[in-house]
């Protein structure tokens, strides 16, 4: 028998026996247990080390909250750090381990730095490190030294570098009710919502519905109140509308009543089952949310409160009623308010002795006197606990008197011999989802708490400890009435239910702190201390936020769930002003630290879908390299055995120029811009006619931006007197597509047009060559594809293999180049046609960088240089901008700055060193490799030309144009190259188009 | 006041802290002043410190309307860097970066600015040339910048998916190595109490209603804290550039205000040096010396004063995160927030006399906010005092929308959610 | 945040993609003048409240909705198509007589 | 995969974007039974149809003409059978489904440049199938719509997305949804779908 379990009692399931190891030393526990409270079972006193000052820690709490215990779990190499053993639940095999610590949690050489004590007080590292003003460690070095090893202390666990290969999903839900929390307020919610018909889903982070109804011993309409929740559960479970989510953290509450939920589906699982997720994402959109979210026991802030055993009471009660674990066997209990009486009752009659309940308050009640005497606890009130004893455990505190309402001690300090001291310092309610909705926290001086207000902008119902309503009849009667409000009902509220309670009182003194000599803490995990707060008033950091940002306070991974309230309080005492005007931080999403897998989901390891020609597998099956290109894959070279990436494309360029050459252009955006007023559309969104094409022509068409800069082009094929299909580049098509659906949506709602994105619907196949028009000619039927029937930038219609085509004469090349479209289910066939009959051609296939050298060759644009700072007349195309129209831009394009002669304008480069240039390289008048200056443009692409044996780029350089003959200079620190280029027209090859116009 | 030092640290412990004195003192506005400087966030205190060092006008008010670095300066992911593309944006963040390089001697305060380089990786060819291109251009001006192989990239991160198969694999990268991190509230706190040593009052809780006129003039300002007159009025309220301008009178701005949310996980041991950012999304992050992973991406790219965002950009950030780090799919974002970014028209901010007369306009940071707090002080100062632009921020005015003069750093246009 | 589409009905605004301020106004095509168009492209009515303002359901019907928001609290309290005539056949059909 | 008629002319069949990746039989955790169908329904045509303001009732009469399916009233009203499925996805605009090929000409007939606009895509969208008790869950996990019934009445359509894949569906039974991607996207999206349903277990046919 473990040396803290008890005989009975509890909701685990003592048959089953679960072996898990902790720091490499195995332990068992049982169903049902967490971490905390196995490890608690088998006598372990130390979880953790502190942040700064590395103090040994033990547990606070029994749940979400807890800041000390926080251990790295382990499934092979891949590891989850900063876990809460409150939180874990054991399964065989877990493998759990303690951090921030060296060598071990026993023994941990930074303990020394609690040495250091008030010279590391809050805000210490501002005042210093700044290191020398002169010499080897002046400016940022002497503090960059110091951050190397101040970095290597701070820091909690270790996160893993293995990737993790667990799964995570999300999962979109919409509903009339969510309940979030399933405590005797979140049952009653659910059931009276669920009752009247409502979708409804509930939520509760731990993995047992019922919250404190599982634990406070009640007795709810005549049976016990875990009974009461189980049955109601099974209830709710009945209606086919109810989603019942455990392990399922409610964290974040974003516009639109969209609550962000994490479930954690397998994390207490030995093993996944196949294809389940470790943890799901649940988007829930919900018409009302009911926040039935309870309450968090606050610490009381006093010497030595951070020794392993102190804890906080209803934690102590959780740990004996849930899972039949007694924190210590000598209980001393310490508390400002009534509910730490029936905690010490609990343990009582859970087995343990209570040897005294300190209470700051003088007068107490004669129930809570009576409750201690069932408890057999010795009364001590009018005292306070002033400091605690032992090491890495409890072995005793002592107490002095101390007046209420001056906060002073007076008399001798009596030691009380107890290995667990349980305190309470009142309760807060869980408002953070409120918060982040929008609501302001309001103080209740009563309570001492802040309540949540009425809700502002979203929509939400609160109930029950939330709302300060601590009690279970007010738990239940709220929840009713929340349930029946959010499901939209205006029925009676049911009788209210019949339960049995310890009694108390719901307000607590206003008792936060006890000075007294040595180091109280606010923030456990954090080392603030309320000495800290009180230096940071000192010091002027008085407002909230300052408070926080300069001592840290609330920002460990708690998130101030233990500390706010008392940071704020004993900052508001140093001020002389009442809590509220002190304020409180608004909570931000999440609630609880939320894995970022889960936020990842479906995404993780699938960032982005693979967008695919219709070609693909033709060309992986055919040898081509593939190159990724925004979303698309696309051939980058068809290489030969040992042919490096600059001779397969030099010699697919050159095999195109001298025979023919294909290339799938199928990502090419395709626009089908249909509809009566379709000419004038494309006339105002083109700088150039399309009104005056003839059906059956194509034309090269520019667009421009409203601000008058150069922003796609592509050509625009007149299929139909209605009926025109827009080509845009690979990358701007989803771009141009919404500039062309914001035109006609909001500006122009008169033209009727529709657009229609259908790159998807054609294959794209672009032939070039001196043999292309004869390839052609051996394999289309049903057209003729001379030079009368198909024209330079003439569309004809014919079949290949069998499969309908639409052939235009169009180049990017520079050769005699056809594009043939064919229905995308055909693209493989058509492909495969062509190839085959241009083999007794020396057709060759070709892939992005001889399609790029080509493109260079001719000095043709594309998104290197039309890069959102160009304009029409920086790339030498300002004789496509009509003056016989306006156009999207024209009236903006020629403002003073987009004709200045100074601008970067599109020129040619020939490499004078016959050494290759490199993109990305700068362009000078001067050169100078050491100190690199006056840089007057740039390359924005570059090849080996085949067709012109030279090294070549192309290049924007400022009033490039007039440069033409001029020489200049490469200049690439980056790379140390450095070089004599001429700078030359970028129209390097065939200028008059001879070639292409056959 | 004590200079802050190891000694004073030291000295000031022995005596229990009980010693220290306020940062800044918390005066009561003036009737007068001879500048007014709106707003009390980084660029606000930067301005006013250095109107008083370097120009020697001490008279002075900062206004800020709740607590003291309540805006953007405490609210972003701490990057210092200076790699832009265009010349005019490089030389003006490269001035801000001398400044840095020495900020915590000069302030007496311990910003905390380390110079563990910022990395930009490249998932293409294209996007490596064009990684080149922006070093190249800063190398042309002075300042560094490398690139970085793939061998090198896994050494320096070597948490970093850097497989072949990978969805977007890494190619390479540019480094500038004397990029890094700062601590956001230390560069407003410091700031501030060095504007105060220097006799500018600091007045928080002060909110500006309105201004005071004469004619077309601005004479002053409306406060919850009374009337207030000035020679000068000095407006530094990047994210309420809208709200204040306003009151003014000045309805439209080529300015829309943005949410940017920004993520921090629990504390970790170090597990990355280096401020790194991601090419195939928009994607950036780096470690606090606490230990947290602070990290962001895009803004939500819709209108927004609220300081929170919403989803569909927590779920982004959070996939390009894992795309790159795929052990960290078990750690836990344990925070995230909103602040409110001036996005202008072309990417790049504002620095200018007017747009009224007796008004200064310092706005339109975007998200470069934080970086340019020693630069936008001391040109704004310098415009202030001079009543004209340093050539530092000359290229930053106010027409130069209407003039076809922008710099516009990604090529997007008059788009602000794309820049 | 969830925006009301006048065709799909409410949906997340991951759909949607933020098309700007809706008080411009964009000149006449053949408008020459300059400071029109300046206001147009570059000057924004950025208010901290309620904003009227496009969107587009990209990911949706892809039709343009106008709309106004509170910039402050993100609460959106009306939308319609940005297309009159959509709006029109929208109300005929609520009637439920087409 | 289901057979494909082409009634016209002899052409070769169609190549699916799913080919390499659609592996018939039972998949994932179907140890305990499979709860989704997957398939690729490969129709002859699909057609957008789009009509001018007020001309909306002409578009719909002619959809009734050319395939006999009367379009139910309101946004996103739609009717599957016989092989054929229509179904609005915007304000004046309709899908139109069949199981043959050519459509695209029988409607060019009725479809008037007065009336609107037909757009053939035929080969630019796939049409993927999933039917079973768990189809509303696993298509849960990528789209934010709300699947349930009362909210996705069958017969149906939606437009939506998931991240960079554009999706229509329509719901052509109480636990059947055809979802209709852009062909490039397909076989990503196919992969993923197959992955988010082997949680439940899943059969391709």
């Amino acid at each position: 028998m473990s040396p803290r379990r008890t005989e009975t009692g509890g909701r685990i399931d003592r048959l089953r026996t679960i072996r898990f190891t902790f720091d490499g030393a195995p332990y068992t526990g049982h169903a049902g247990d967490t971490l905390a409270s196995a490890l608690l079972a088998n006598g372990v006193t130390l979880f953790g080390r502190s942040f700064k000052y590395h103090r040994p820690r033990g547990l606070l709490s029994a749940g979400v909250e807890e800041p000390n215990a926080l251990v790295t779990v382990l499934r092979g190499e891949v590891r989850e750090p900063n876990i809460a053993a409150t939180m874990v639940e054991i399964y065989d095999g877990l493998v759990a381990v303690s951090q921030n610590r060296f060598p071990s949690l026993a023994w941990d050489v930074n303990a020394v730095n609690q040495l250091g004590g008030k010279i590391l007080a809050a805000g210490f590292y501002y005042k210093t490190f700044m290191g020398p003003v002169f010499g080897p460690l002046k400016g940022t070095r002497f503090w960059m030294f110091c951050e190397h090893f101040i970095r290597r202390a701070a820091g909690l666990g270790k996160a893993g570098i293995a990737a993790d290969t667990s799964r995570y999903e999300r999962m979109n839900a919409f509903c009339d009710v969510l309940v979030v929390g399933s405590g005797p307020a979140g049952l009653s919610a659910a059931k009276a919502a669920a009752d009247q018909g409502a979708r409804v889903i509930m939520t509760e982070l731990e993995p047992r519905f019922g919250g404190s109804a599982n634990w406070s011993g009640e007795t709810i309409d005549g049976a016990p109140a875990a009974d009461w929740a189980a049955r109601t559960v099974t209830q709710l479970e009945g209606h086919d509308t109810v989603r019942l989510l455990p392990r399922t953290t409610a964290w974040g509450y974003y516009d639109g009543n969209t609550i962000a939920a994490l479930e954690r589906v397998t994390d207490h699982k030995e093993t996944p089952g196949k294809g389940e997720p470790r943890h799901r994402y649940w988007a829930i959109r919900a018409k009302t949310v009911v926040l039935a979210t309870g309450s968090f026991e606050r610490p009381l802030v006093f010497p030595g409160n951070d020794r392993p055993g102190v804890m906080l009471a209803h934690a102590g009660e959780r740990y004996a009623n849930d899972y039949g674990v007694l924190p210590g066997d000598r209980i001393a209990l310490f508390t400002n308010n009534d509910s730490a009486y029936r905690s010490a009752l609990a343990l009582k009659k859970a087995g343990a002795a209570i040897v005294a309940i300190v209470d700051v308050r003088p007068e107490l009640s004669a129930e809570m006197r009576s409750l201690a005497t069932e408890a057999e606890a010795e009364i001590v009130s009018g005292h306070a606990v002033v400091a605690t004893e032992g090491g890495k455990a409890l072995s005793g505190l002592k107490v002095q008197r101390f007046d209420m309402n001056s906060g002073t001690l007076s008399g001798d300090a009596r030691s009380i011999h107890a290995n667990c001291l349980l305190m309470s310092g009142g309760w807060s309610p869980t408002i953070h989802l409120a918060s982040q909705a929008g609501a302001r926290a309001e103080w209740n001086a009563d309570r001492q708490a802040f309540l949540p207000p009425k809700p502002t902008q979203q929509q939400w119902i609160g109930a029950g400890a939330f709302n300060g309503s601590f009690s279970t009849v007010e738990a239940i009667t709220e929840g009713r009435a929340a349930g029946l409000s959010a499901a939209g009902a205006t029925g009676a509220p049911a009788a209210v239910p019949d339960v049995e309670a310890t009694p108390g009182n719901p307000d607590p003194a206003p008792v936060f702190e006890i000075k007294a000599k040595g180091k109280s803490f606010v923030d456990f995990q954090h080392d603030v201390t309320a000495e800290d707060v009180r230096l940071a008033h000192r010091e002027g950091f008085v407002s909230v936020e300052h408070l926080k940002r300069y001592t840290t306070l609330g920002m460990a991974t708690d998130q101030g769930k233990n500390s706010n309230v008392p940071g704020l309080a004993i900052m508001a005492e140093a001020l002389g002003k009442p809590i509220p005007e002190v304020g409180t931080t608004r909570f931000r999403p999440p609630y609880s630290a939320v894995s970022i897998g889960s936020l990842a989901a479906e995404r993780f390891g699938d960032l982005k879908p693979e967008r695919l020609t219709p070609m693909h597998d033709w060309h992986l099956a055919n040898g081509a390299t593939m190159y990724s290109a925004g979303l698309w894959f696309r051939p980058m070279i068809y290489g030969l055995a040992g042919e490096t990436i600059e001779q397969a494309y030099v010699r697919e360029a050159r095999a195109t120029r001298e025979s023919a050459g294909i290339v799938d252009v199928s990502t090419l955006g395709k626009i089908a811009v249909q509809g009566p007023d379709a000419g004038e559309f494309l006339d105002r969104v083109y700088t150039n006619m399309f009104s005056t094409l003839a059906v059956g022509k194509a034309r090269y068409g520019l667009m421009l931006r409203e601000d008058g800069l150069a922003f796609d082009d592509g050509t625009t094929w007149r299929l139909g007197e209605q009926d025109f299909l827009m080509t845009t580049t690979t990358a701007n098509t989803g771009k141009v597509m919404q500039h062309l659906e914001y035109f006609l949506d909001v500006i122009w709602p008169e033209l009727k047009v529709t657009v229609t994105s259908v790159t998807d619907e054609w294959a794209g196949a672009a032939i070039g060559g001196p043999k292309a028009r004869a390839i052609l000619a051996a394999c289309v039927t049903g057209t003729a594809v001379d030079n009368t029937a198909l024209p330079f930038m003439g569309i004809v219609r014919g079949q290949i293999a069998g499969v309908p085509v639409m052939i235009c004469r169009l180049s990017f090349s520079g050769e005699m180049a056809f594009e043939v479209y064919s229905g995308a289910g055909y693209g493989t066939h058509v492909w495969e046609a062509l190839v085959e009959a241009g083999k007794p051609f020396g057709l060759v296939t070709y892939g992005l960088e001889a399609l790029g050298t080509m493109r260079i060759e001719k000095g043709h644009v594309t998104g290197a240089e039309i890069d959102g700072r160009t304009t029409a007349r920086d790339l030498h195309l300002d004789w496509m901008l009509s003056k016989k129209k306006p156009f999207i831009g024209s009236a903006m394009m020629d403002r003073e700055g987009l004709i200045a002669p100074e601008r970067l304008q599109l020129v040619g480069l020939v490499s004078l060193d016959n050494r290759p240039l490199n993109g990305g390289a700068h362009i000078v008048e001067e050169l100078d490799a050491a100190n690199p200056h006056d840089s007057i443009g740039h390359i924005t692409a570059c090849c080996y030309s085949p067709a012109l044996g030279k090294h070549i780029a192309l290049a924007l350089v400022e009033g490039g144009k007039a440069r033409h003959g001029t020489r200049a200079f490469v200049s690439d620190p980056l790379r140390k190259r450095f070089g004599p280029v001429e700078i030359v027209s970028n129209h390097f090859y065939d200028p008059d188009g001879s070639r292409m116009h056959g | 006041m004590a200079e802050y030092s190891a000694l004073s640290l030291l000295t000031n412990a022995l005596r229990g802290n009980k010693d220290w004195k306020p940062a800044w003192r918390k005066p009561d506005p003036k009737a007068s002043y001879d500048v007014i400087i709106i707003g009390g966030g980084g660029h606000g205190l930067s301005t006013a410190y250095y109107l008083a060092k370097e120009h020697g006008i001490t008279n002075v008010a900062v206004l800020e309307k709740g607590w003291l670095g309540s805006g953007n300066v405490g609210r972003n992911t701490t990057a210092v860097r200076s790699n832009y593309l265009l010349p005019s944006n490089t030389r003006f963040y490269e001035h801000s970066m001398k400044m840095w390089e020495n900020l915590s001697h000069d302030l007496n305060y311990n910003v905390m600015f380390s110079q563990r380089g910022c990395l930009n990786l490249a998932h293409t060819p294209g996007q490596f040339d064009d990684l080149a291109r922006r070093g190249n251009a800063m190398r042309h001006l002075g300042v560094d910048a490398e690139l970085m192989s793939t061998a090198e990239i896994a050494r320096l991160v070597p948490a970093l998916d850097m497989s072949a198969s990978a969805r977007f694999p890494i190619v390479g990268g540019l480094m500038q190595p004397r990029a890094g991190t700062a601590r956001h509230d230390a560069v407003a706190w410091g700031y501030a109490r060095g504007a105060d040593r220097r006799g500018v009052d600091i007045v928080e809780n002060c909110e500006v209603t309105g201004f005071l006129r004469d004619g077309d003039r601005i004479i002053g300002v409306q406060t919850t804290r009374g009337e207030i007159r000035a020679k000068k009025v000095a407006v530094a309220v990047a994210g309420s550039t809208g709200r204040v301008m306003q009151l003014a009178g000045v309805d439209r701005m080529p300015i829309e205000s943005h949410v940017l949310q920004a993520f921090v996980t629990e504390s970790l041991k170090p597990f990355i040096d280096t401020v790194l950012t991601f090419g195939m999304g928009h994607f950036y992050m780096s470690q606090s010396d606490k230990g947290g992973l602070v990290y962001g991406g895009d803004i939500d790219g819709y209108n927004s004063y609220a300081q929170r965002g919403n989803l569909p950009i927590v779920d982004e950030v959070m996939s390009e995160m894992l795309a790159l780090f795929p052990g960290l799919a078990r750690v836990r974002m344990l925070r995230s927030w909103g602040g409110v970014c001036d996005m202008s028209m072309d990417g790049s901010p504002i620095i200018t006399t007017g747009p009224l007369p007796g008004m200064y306009l310092n706005c339109g940071w975007c998200y470069g906010g934080f970086k340019a707090t020693p630069a936008s002080g001391w040109c704004f100062a310098y415009t202030i005092a001079k009543d004209e632009p340093h050539a530092f921020n000359a290229p930053f005015t106010l027409d130069r929308f209407y003039r076809g003069m922008v710099i516009d750093d990604k090529g997007q246009g008059a788009t602000p959610r794309l820049h | 945040m969830l925006i009301t589409c006048p065709y799909c009905g409410p949906r997340d605004v991951i759909e949607f993609t933020y098309q700007g301020d809706g008080n411009r106004e964009r000149p006449q095509p053949a408008s020459q003048d300059l400071d029109a168009w300046n206001a147009y492209v570059y000057d924004r009515l950025n208010p901290a409240g309620d904003h009227n303002e496009i969107w587009q359901h990209s990911g949706g019907c892809r039709t343009h909705l106008r709309m106004v928001r509170n910039t402050v609290t993100h609460e959106i309290s009306s939308t319609g198509f940005a297309r009159g005539d959509h709006n029109a056949a929208a109300r005929h059909k609520a009637g439920g007589k087409s | 995969m289901a057979e494909r008629q082409s009634p016209e002319r002899q052409l070769p069949e169609r190549l699916s974007p799913l080919e390499p990746v659609f592996h018939t039989g039972s998949h994932g955790n179907f140890e305990h039974g499979v709860d989704v169908i997957l398939t690729e329904t490969r129709p002859g045509s699909i057609l957008q149809l789009a009509a001018w303001p007020g001309a909306e009732k002409q578009l719909i009469e002619a959809i009734r003409k050319v395939t006999g399916l009367a379009l139910p009233d309101g946004a996103g009203g739609g009717v599957a059978k016989d092989g054929k499925a229509v179904f609005g996805f915007a304000p004046g605009k309709f899908t139109v489904v069949d199981e043959a090929e050519g459509l695209a000409s029988a409607f060019a007939k009725v479809v008037t440049p007065a009336i609107g606009t037909i757009t053939d895509l035929s080969h630019g969208r796939t049409a993927i199938r999933i039917a079973g008790p768990k189809a509303e869950w696993v298509l849960a996990k990528f789209f934010a719509i709300d699947f349930a019934l009362p909210a996705f009445p069958i017969g149906a359509g939606r437009s939506t997305t998931h991240h960079d894949v554009f999706a229509q569906i329509q719901r052509s039974g109480a636990d059947q949804f055809d979802v209709y991607v852009f062909r490039s996207f397909a076989r990503s999206f196919w992969k993923a779908l197959c992955h988010a349903s082997e949680e439940v277990g899943y059969e391709v046919q």
